[in-house]
């Protein structure tokens, strides 16, 4: 790591500033595979994947965001230390969904009244929570209950 | 923890269920294991800091390596760990995962009392339980974090408000325990005359008594261990009687419904904000509260049946004058033929 | 030190004032104060910002301990002591222990240690300091604003409902976490840009890496409290209800996003205090650091595995038993890269020649009570048992052991050791070391006391508490006061010695740290001219005569000619 | 002293070193403009970092309450419109195509055409936040605005319980047995949709998400307003171009969190 020193007199070591400079028309052309990028991920959302839909959009998101940042913020010729700043930010958000949905997204897996919202006996809801009524209501609706009586612990169930 | 039984050692309270001495058995492990290291650690530097102190003639020699060295404490602290983490784990699912068989036991908490409801529908203050038999509690907290703690079982979880969540033990021995709030959950010292008394008492089942400043810390029960037979006849008087008339299509008797009524409105904790000796609390106090006109907010009213039912299950709605809209609502939490037993309750007060 | 006078080249901050003076006769005034971008001036005002912190904090808890002396009411009402806890809590780790090392010893010490003039954004570093004082105004406004009983985690729903100032709190400590990351942002890139020819990563003081690990955390766990705090804020606002069971939302996952932060705040609290315990045992056995690059690496780790952990302070919550079995498993992690540094400091005193002066007193004493305190942490991270033991005192005197025992004593261990090259004046030894005695013996009564009623059950943020618990509760009480005591004294020692305290030397402790090699008190531009580092800043062995003097003699010499 | 500090003339980083000027925007304490350079380049990559954990709380949030309720996510989404939020991201991703191309004429030291650039990167970003505006008028109108109101159009629900603490959805929460409204509204598709109290998360994600975004927007149009003024005043070179630089860094970065708001709030889940 003792060159970063280097890295902030590179290329040429005589302490002026050397950055690398493209041709406007690859903005240009970069802009425009993001513009069809965009194109591309509203089509597609008409297009049912079922939970695929997520994975497609995050995809294509995740396409466009690299070359933002590889070439609109120059990261592609810049100090690789800079990269690598950017890139754990994701890694600890992902560190941090991870580990949380682990929590929020398998309650009640192994006992059902650990972690419910609902009782499965009685259909009451746990007090100090949203009544029980609005998720038959829901039933009555027509829509799906937001939670299966399983609570959470269900909610994520059905997800998987 | 308290006066019958001390505690079983000088650092740990009395074991009472199934999984305490596992607990302790563990607890002591860590805790030599921690007197070796710490000994050692602390015996060495002191022993050096002598030998080594810096004086004429004595010279530091520069420090060398010793990979080998480094690497043994690096790497043997980690079997001890995974050994750690293997038994709590075991030890955490032994109290996590009830047995099928299990009593269950409804526990709500809120601001701040716990209420046990048992199967037959009966509801007291203060826990019991039959011994050598697996109770789970199923608990819920109607406004705050709470935390259910009871040391000599070794158990504490939190209540979750919108959320159920369990805890389960079996008792080995007959006996009492405190029932803590292990969550803070906020406190008031204002009634709406002012700065309320404080003067807690030494009756190791009702150490904190109503009417006074009340909190976190005055969350306190008791559980009591019985033997089976001790423990059914108490489920049986708390019972609800008028549920028997009920049965055979008989209308409760008032005194049968206002005794009812009397036990509710200890475990519903409505004693904490009204009382029925006149004095003023953070609610109206019930005495000669029946029939009588009260200004509200929204006018005067008459204390009859439907206000008294909707005071309760919409709390907000009317607001007695000179009162703070403070009340939650127990709309899901108390049923029609207990709101009946409350109003004879009250009614008998006049 | 060999005052070759060549100009310090390129432009000066506007009255940083001749880069060979003494930073602090360079310039008079308020001006050259309240203006200054020179690290070291702001490092002072820091150090007088946190202390004053401390002592509010302190003044807090005493009350604390009082009204628990005895059983029923002994002098506030039961709402005014919950304010009083948190207060305490909030003050101590928003505006005191978080600050405390990097801003103050570290602003002061982490360029010197790199040879370099400044750090890398000198206004930023200004601009932190002031974010820190409206952070600190707005959280002290909220005393005056009715005062927030949540404690200082902030748990909805309660938070939400309870009818305080918790809008004011939030927002202070939102504006204290910019303060923080600007201050590790700052650090990093200095680290990584402003090193001295010849300071390579080995080369780093210990201390630094503490800074750059502890850096780490700051950029990355604190963004995380802003967010939650603003999503708190918008609960009560507007009821928005991510948080709140009322409207669906989850307060369990408040813990989450809460502890996501305050976790890695852990660190953030004693990987600097660790810091400072390496300086102190090299110089004070006269011997590198044993092991010290692990000791380097350890903090590194420490500032990873911190992230991982967070779950710990919520086994009883309500989790998932999946989440609870991997954060404890996780939890074991963290014991390694700090035995680690225990065992390496320890070892480092072997075959040294220990000095017994006061800071090492605090150096020993830290390895004392933070071996406690991380040893009961495996009590903790053992789910079984720490289903007894959490939200007990139990946990209270664990954190204590740790954060004050571990922090707050490196802390003061730190401030006797650099002192004399931060004020140019020598504190009295004697007067120092009887402070250390009253804190140490005041401190274990305080929190020993209270590992026992903890593990006898005695749950957290009790008002009152069972007649059992009365002779803990009172012994506690009384080592409080006996710590008071000492504290004060230490802290009368550090202000006597700026009027009464005799000039210091260069190198007063003889120490081969690179910062004792500049002026005492430094020149404004730290060093005369550039070092070029061609060793490390523990050997003694190749350190010269020249370097290792302590100049007592020739102060002496002076002030028998003069 | 002697091997600690020693004078080499022309060593890197040495005060002795005469080999290059020190031209004025040279802070004192860096050697050379490439070290300045790098420096504040990887003080903006750190900050980069911190903005984005701190979207991150909130895509965490996101994340957990859309697996827990696929469902009531799938429904809500309905009620935001692709074509404005896809026009609103091609408005951004031209907004960061002038911002860079700013930058490059900035490094060639083309004065003019670095302030006609940053003109157009602030007017997208004007563009942008009217569209949000009519975006955001719309749901509150539907009556999604979430928190105590939700399911009040236009905030009538706030006027309607004004007396008490404008509690709506609480106050039907306490209703004996009430539960929370239910919204009954026509989504971007036309369809009628009875969405459920639990809708309000989607809506309190949404509103929260992009407003915060929104700030950043705001707080970028200032950064970039203020590095045109300096443009103006000539205070850029081919040597010394940092804080064009740096603001443009920024500008990305509120058009990257954008890049991922787009689908997750707007395109996810079935179609009709």
């Amino acid at each position: 790591m003792a060159s970063d020193r280097s890295h902030a007199h590179a290329p040429v070591d005589d302490g002026a500033v050397h950055a690398h400079i493209s041709k406007a028309q690859f903005y240009w052309a970069i802009f425009g595979l993001l513009v069809v990028l965009t194109i591309i991920t509203v089509k597609v959302s008409y297009y049912d994947f079922g939970s695929l839909n997520i994975v497609v959009a995050l995809l294509i998101a995740t396409i466009k965001a690299s070359l933002v940042a590889a070439f609109f913020m120059h990261l592609r010729h810049d100090n690789l230390f800079n990269t690598i700043a950017f890139l754990s930010a994701f890694l600890f958000l992902s560190l941090f969904i991870l580990l949380t949905y682990d929590d929020l997204g398998r309650r009640g897996q192994i006992d059902n009244d650990y972690g419910g919202t609902i009782q499965l006996d009685t259909g009451l809801a746990a007090p100090g929570g949203l009544p029980a009524t609005s998720a038959t209501a829901n039933e009555a609706s027509g829509e799906a209950a937001p939670r299966s009586a399983g609570g959470k612990g269900g909610g994520a169930e059905k997800k998987e | 923890m308290n006066e019958q039984n001390a505690p079983a050692t000088y650092q740990l309270p009395p074991q009472m269920s199934t999984v305490a001495a596992e607990v302790d058995w563990l607890y002591y492990f860590i805790y030599w294991l921690s007197v070796v290291l710490f000994v050692a650690i602390v015996g060495a530097m002191i022993y050096w800091a002598i030998k080594y102190r810096e004086r004429p003639g004595h010279k530091a020699e520069p420090t060398g390596h010793n990979l080998p060295l480094e690497l043994a404490w690096t790497i043997a602290p980690i079997f001890i760990l995974v050994f750690l983490f293997h038994k709590g784990f075991q030890g955490y699912l032994d109290m996590t995962i009830a047995p099928p068989n299990a009593i269950e036991i409804r526990v709500n908490a809120k601001q701040w009392s716990w209420e046990f409801v048992y199967p037959n529908g009966g509801s007291s203050d203060k826990l019991h339980v039959p011994v050598h038999k697996p109770v789970k509690l199923v608990m819920a907290s109607a406004d705050v974090l709470h935390s259910f703690f009871v040391p000599a079982l070794r158990i504490k979880r939190d209540v979750v408000p919108g959320m159920y969540t369990t805890v389960w033990f079996e008792a080995t021995q007959t006996g009492k325990d405190d029932i803590a709030c292990a969550e803070y959950c906020g406190g008031r010292s204002e009634g709406p005359g002012g700065e309320l008394p404080y003067e807690p008492t030494n009756d190791p089942d009702n150490p904190y008594v109503s009417g006074q400043m009340t909190g976190h810390w005055a969350m306190h029960s008791r559980v009591y261990v019985e033997l089976q037979e001790d423990f059914d006849k108490f489920v049986k008087s708390i019972g609800d009687k008028c549920d028997a008339y009920r049965s055979e299509g008989k209308i409760c008797p008032g005194e049968v419904a206002a005794a009812e009524g009397q036990k509710l409105s200890v475990s519903k904790g409505c004693v904490a904000c009204h009382t029925t000796t006149g004095m003023r609390l953070v609610g109206p106090s019930w005495k000669d509260i029946w029939g009588k006109e009260e200004s509200t907010d929204k006018g005067d009213v008459l204390v009859d049946e439907n206000y008294i039912r909707e005071s309760i299950l919409a709390p907000q709605a009317k607001i007695v004058t000179g009162f703070q809209a403070v009340m939650p609502t127990f709309s899901g939490q108390i049923s029609d033929p207990e709101i009946d037993e409350l109003i004879a309750y009250i009614k008998s007060l006049k | 030190m060999a005052a070759i006078d060549i100009p310090v080249v390129g432009g000066h901050p506007a009255g940083a004032g001749d880069p060979h003076a003494n930073y602090l006769e360079a310039r008079h005034g308020l001006a050259s104060w309240a203006l200054t971008v020179d690290h070291k001036r702001i490092g002072l005002m820091y150090l007088t910002a946190v202390s004053t912190a401390f002592l509010a904090g302190g003044i807090f808890a005493l009350l604390v301990r009082l009204e628990l002396f005895s059983r029923g009411r002994t002098i506030v009402d039961a709402e005014t002591y919950n304010r009083f806890f948190t207060l305490h809590g909030a003050i101590m780790v928003f505006l005191f222990i978080i600050p405390s090392v990097p801003a103050a010893l570290g602003n002061f010490f982490l360029p010197i240690m790199l040879g370099a003039k400044d750090v890398a954004f000198p206004r930023l570093n200004l601009l932190s300091f002031y974010l820190w004082l409206i952070g600190a105004s707005i959280v002290l406004s909220s005393i005056v604003l009715g005062t927030v009983d949540t404690g200082w985690t902030f748990y909805t729903p309660y938070s939400v409902q309870t009818a305080n100032s918790v809008i004011s709190m939030t927002l202070g400590v939102f504006v204290l976490g910019f303060s923080s990351i600007l201050t590790g942002l700052n650090f990093l890139v200095t680290v990584h840009t402003l090193r001295a020819p010849g300071v390579t990563w080995t080369r780093m003081p210990l201390f630094v890496w503490g800074m750059y690990a502890t850096a780490l955390i700051q950029v990355l766990a604190t963004p995380v409290l802003a967010i939650t705090l603003l999503l708190l804020c918008a609960e009560r606002f507007f009821g928005i209800g991510i948080f709140d069971p009322k409207l669906g939302g989850d307060p369990v996952l408040f813990q989450h996003f809460f502890w996501f932060y305050s976790h890695p705040a852990v660190y953030i609290m004693i990987v600097p205090g660790m810091a400072i315990e390496s300086e102190l045992i090299a110089t004070f056995s006269r011997r590198a650091i044993f092991g010290s690059f692990a000791i380097a690496m350890s903090s590194i780790a420490l500032a990873i595995l911190g992230f991982l952990v967070w779950g710990h302070h919520m086994f009883v919550a309500g989790m998932s038993e999946f989440a609870t079995m991997l954060f404890s498993a996780l939890t074991f992690l963290v014991a390694i890269p700090s035995g680690v540094k225990v065992f390496n400091w320890t070892a480092t005193m072997y075959k040294g020649s220990i000095v017994w002066a006061s800071p090492m007193l605090y150096a020993m004493a830290f390895i004392f009570l933070f071996t406690i305190g991380g040893l009961t942490g495996l009590f903790l991270g053992t789910l079984s048992v720490d289903v007894h033991l959490t939200d007990t005192y139990f946990v209270v005197a664990h954190f204590h052991y740790v954060m004050m025992g571990g922090t707050v004593i490196a802390f003061l261990g730190g401030l006797l050791y650099w002192w004399p090259k931060m004020t140019g004046k020598m504190h009295d030894e004697f007067k120092a070391k009887v402070g250390f005695v009253f804190v140490f013996i005041g401190f274990n009564l305080t929190f020993m006391s209270q590992f026992i009623m903890g593990s006898r059950g005695m749950p957290r943020r009790y008002y009152d508490y069972l007649p059992q618990f009365e002779p803990f509760h009172r012994a506690s009480t009384i080592g409080s006061w006996i710590l008071a005591v000492g504290l004060f004294t230490t802290a009368y020692t550090l202000l006597e010695a700026l009027w009464r305290g005799k000039r210091a030397p260069r190198n007063p402790w003889g120490s081969a740290g690179y910062e004792w090699m500049t002026d005492t008190p430094p020149c404004v531009a730290n060093f005369h001219e550039t070092p070029i580092i061609t060793r490390g800043p523990y050997d003694y062995h190749l350190a010269t005569p020249e370097e290792l003097n302590t100049g007592w003699d020739e102060l002496e010499a002076e002030s028998k000619k003069g | 002293m002697a091997n600690v500090s020693e004078v080499v003339a022309g060593a890197p980083g040495s005060n002795g070193d005469h080999a290059h000027p020190h031209p004025d925007f040279l802070q004192h304490h860096f050697d050379t403009p490439a070290q300045q350079f790098a420096a504040a380049k990887l003080g903006m990559w750190v900050f980069i970092a911190t903005e984005i954990l701190m979207f991150g709380g909130l895509f965490c949030a996101y994340a957990i309450w859309r697996a827990l309720e696929p469902d009531v996510f799938d429904q809500a989404h309905h009620f935001l419109n692709k074509i404005l939020g896809a026009t609103n991201t091609v408005v951004l991703l031209f907004s960061s195509l002038t911002a860079a191309l700013a930058v490059r004429s900035a490094q060639l030291g083309k004065r003019t055409q670095t302030s006609i650039y940053l003109v157009v990167t602030i007017a997208c970003a004007c563009v942008f936040l009217v569209v949000k505006y009519f975006e955001y008028s719309h749901k509150i109108h539907l009556g999604l605005l979430p928190g105590h109101c939700f399911g009040h159009p236009g905030f009538s629900g706030a006027i309607q319980s004004g007396e008490e603490t404008g509690t709506c959805l609480r106050i039907h929460a306490d209703q004996p047995g009430g539960s929370p409204e239910w919204v009954r509204a026509v989504d971007e598709d036309g369809h009628v949709q009875l969405l459920s109290p639990r809708a309000n998360m989607f809506f309190a994600l949404y509103f929260v998400m992009t407003g915060l975004h929104g700030l950043h927007v705001l707080i970028g149009m200032t950064v970039l307003g203020w590095v045109l003024v300096k443009n103006i005043q000539g205070k850029f070179s081919t040597k010394y171009f940092t804080p064009v630089d740096l603001g443009a860094l920024y500008w990305h970065l509120v058009d990257l969190v954008w890049i991922y708001l787009f689908p997750l709030l707007y395109l996810v889940g079935k179609p009709e």
